[in-house]
């Protein structure tokens, strides 16, 4: 008897393998993640649903994804972005700074989530203008973006690669950096296509708080 | 440690009781009668000086004002007004850009130094002033700017 | 030679001015910080705290003095830096501010889910800013050493390490973003390094916290709610599972450290 | 009834550096709550010190000193073993008075 026990626990071992004691563990884990939260407001617990992209960067633990994940999560994300549909990609940097220093948006506390009520959050992670000296260090220092890079009329050919590449950005970080601790901005649906040109514009535009 | 915390709860606890009971022999009530509300309400220099009947207050490199030269938070920015001037009556504490200038106002004795450290609110970046207003009638003072900054995410 | 040093001193001027502005910001924050370090009004609750603990409160009428914070019925002095930690009599791994609640609700007959549902800063939630206050305090300037000697407190360090770089939500945050490297911060603030011991009263050694901004006392269930908010995350149960796992995840990374709570935040 | 003060007074030379921290609101008046009704003005108005019962200082506040105050000024001739007492008042008349010996 005690013999026939050993001997299916043995067989379930060798049939399932380590496999089950992961999902085992998953399966608790995410047990735990649906048992700690509730919805309040805007912030409902449907937001721990994780997509492939936060599934493995999640799975990586800050550690590099093998070269073939980040590269299709990367290709994935590219193909997600459009060009701005009437072709022009600058607007307003006055109300792209604006933006870039507000840092709300998405929180239990915002009533909306309607992309009107998000900041950009830029400032929180990044250094934009010289004037404002409370700016964070997550991010790249983004101070003179585009006169770094040579861009004096952001309308030319030679500034397109450098434009185009700070559209896919914005619009989906993982495009460039298949885990980048970057929102999605245009993809996640957090800024509108007019808010993301008028960022395009506080980075790029000659005259921006940024490259004067 | 602990043990002042023990002694300063056991005679704070009887402090209080003996208060309550009007009984406690060492410590007046403080006097709200006296309040100035007109010196707290004035926007601007001139009319504080007019609600505290003070003269045209001066610049004087005796009067120190202390306070670091940005504030993380607004809510609590440290701040310290004094001078070792003899004769003073009155040291205050201003935030030139606050609703109401003056946040602070001490009476000097002889029994204490005009040395102040308190904290105040500031809703805007703001020059901050210590001011020393003397027996003789003259009134001296010193500034800084401080800026408060937005510490946190903003949201 | 004394023209030679005027004008090396001309020279050099606009540099050390240029490094001067610099630094000057980060110099001032510190300055400032300095300026609020004697006098931390986290005093103020130390001093209620200890008041309640002593205090028969509740249906029960009872004291908390006989409240097991893991070192034994009564015993306050170096808890603190031992918990989260596996407790037989309720067969969890529970934080400081779960097992208050057991304690509150078997010693002085509280309603801990009630205690756990109400808002922070109201109700029986301010009694436990206060108690969280003293027994902090009261092994300020121990060492952090978590147990990880039963099976459960193990598992829960993996679970609070797996749901530390668990990304999700609008903004794809997870506690790593903001708190898995060193040297970064958020505006002007300061950010931990959280998957490692980021040193002497900083990161979890640093809290509760009295915060200057709202003038509340923060124990680590309010900090990581607020962390989870800002996370953009859906809002975590207080005392829930997720909070006391990351509190073994972050307590245990932070081996050795000197805890300086109750401290001052901004 | 208001929490008690932390009063804590230290003796250096001829002088007491008194460091005072006060539990109170410091409601500006100007804040509004999530309803949007103002918060009605709630601050400490005066600030009594006295040394061994004799009054040494005397200090006004507007609502702009910050919650839970903290005030620091040293007391001349003051010893150890000397008793610093505190009150204050706010303006909605609620009172407190503390007391610690000077060490």
């Amino acid at each position: 008897m005690k013999f026939k026990t050993l001997y299916f626990l043995l067989a379930g071992l060798l049939a399932v393998g380590p496999v089950a004691a992961d999902t085992k563990t998953d399966a608790e884990f995410n047990q735990m993640m649906q048992s700690s939260f509730r919805d309040e407001g805007i912030a409902t617990v449907d937001r721990l649903k994780q997509d492939e992209t936060n599934a493995a960067c999640s799975k990586a633990m800050g550690a590099h994804l093998p070269a073939a994940s980040a590269q299709s999560i990367e290709k994935a994300a590219l193909a997600s972005v459009r060009p701005p549909s009437d072709g022009k990609y600058l607007g307003d940097w006055r109300a792209g700074e604006k933006l870039a220093q507000n840092g709300r948006g998405m929180t239990w506390n915002e009533k909306s989530a309607a992309t009107s009520s998000n900041g950009g959050n830029c400032y929180n992670c990044h250094q934009l203008s010289k004037a404002e000296l409370s700016f964070g260090t997550i991010g790249p220092s983004l101070y003179r973006y585009g006169a770094n890079r040579g861009v004096t009329d952001p309308q030319s050919p030679t500034a397109k690669p450098i434009v185009e590449y700070a559209w896919n950005k914005l619009n989906n970080s993982k495009a460039t950096n298949a885990c980048s601790d970057m929102p999605r901005f245009g993809q996640a649906g957090l800024l509108s296509e007019a808010q993301l040109k008028d960022l395009m514009a506080l980075l790029l535009d000659p005259e921006s708080v940024v490259n004067r | 440690m602990t043990t002042r915390r023990e002694l300063l709860k056991q005679s704070t606890t009887v402090a209080a009781m003996l208060a309550s009971l009007g009984m406690y022999p060492h410590v007046a009530w403080a006097q709200s009668s006296t309040y100035n509300a007109a010196a707290f309400e004035a926007k601007n220099m001139g009319d504080l000086m007019k609600a505290l009947g003070g003269g045209t207050p001066q610049e004087s490199k005796d009067v120190v004002i202390t306070g670091s030269d940005i504030a993380e938070n607004g809510a609590v920015v440290p701040v310290g007004a004094s001078t070792t001037l003899p004769g003073v009556k009155r040291m205050l504490i201003l935030v030139e850009k606050n609703p109401s200038m003056m946040s602070a106002m001490f009476d000097v004795t002889d029994a204490i130094d005009a040395n102040f450290a308190t904290r105040v609110k500031m809703g805007q970046s703001s020059n901050v002033f210590a001011v020393a207003m003397m027996d003789d009638g003259k009134v001296l003072f010193a500034s800084k700017e401080i800026k408060v900054t937005l510490g946190g995410c903003g949201g | 030679m004394r023209y030679l040093i005027s004008l090396v001193g001309v020279l050099l001027l606009p540099v050390m001015v240029h490094a001067q502005t610099e630094k000057s910001t980060a110099d001032s924050i510190a300055e400032y910080r300095a300026m609020l370090a004697d006098g931390n009004p986290a005093e103020l609750f130390e001093a209620k705290g200890e008041e309640l603990w002593k205090t028969k409160r509740g249906p029960n009428s009872a004291s908390l003095e006989q409240c097991d914070l893991g070192k034994g019925p009564g015993i306050v002095k170096g808890a603190f830096v031992e918990l989260p930690r596996w407790f037989s009599d309720t067969q969890r791994v529970q934080d400081l501010e779960s097992r208050l609640l057991t304690c509150m609700e078997r010693i002085q007959g509280f309603n801990a889910g009630e205690i756990a549902k109400t808002k922070f800063g109201k109700g029986e939630q301010v009694t436990l800013e206060s108690l969280v206050a003293w027994i902090s305090a009261e092994s300020k300037g121990l060492r952090f050493n978590l147990s990880q000697g039963h099976a459960q407190e193990r598992k829960t360090y993996e679970m609070g390490k797996r749901a530390f770089f668990y990304r999700a939500g609008p903004y794809d945050f997870s506690c790593a973003s903001c708190h898995g490297q060193a040297g970064k911060r958020i505006r002007l603030q300061d950010l931990p390094v959280l998957t490692t011991n980021p040193g002497d009263g900083v990161g979890f050694a640093a809290w509760p916290a009295y915060r200057v901004s709202s003038g509340e006392l923060w124990g680590m269930q309010r900090r990581l709610n607020d962390c989870f908010r800002q996370q953009r995350f859906p809002y975590p149960g207080y005392a829930s599972d997720v909070t006391i796992a990351l509190g073994m995840y972050m307590g245990v990374n932070a081996k050795g450290a000197e805890s300086v709570a109750p401290a001052l935040k901004r | 009834m208001a929490d008690p003060m932390r009063i804590r007074a230290q003796a250096t030379g001829d002088k007491a550096m008194v460091r005072v921290l006060m539990a109170h609101e410091m409601e500006t008046g100007q804040r509004k709550d999530g309803a949007g009704k103002i918060i009605p003005a709630w601050y400490i108005q005066e600030v009594t010190a006295q040394l061994n019962g004799k009054t040494v200082m005397t200090a006004q506040w507007g609502p702009s000193i910050s919650k839970n105050p903290f005030l620091q000024f040293s007391v001349k001739g003051a010893k150890a073993g000397d008793k610093i007492g505190i009150s204050w008042v706010d303006n909605r008349g609620e009172k407190r008075a503390d007391e610690a010996t000077i060490s």
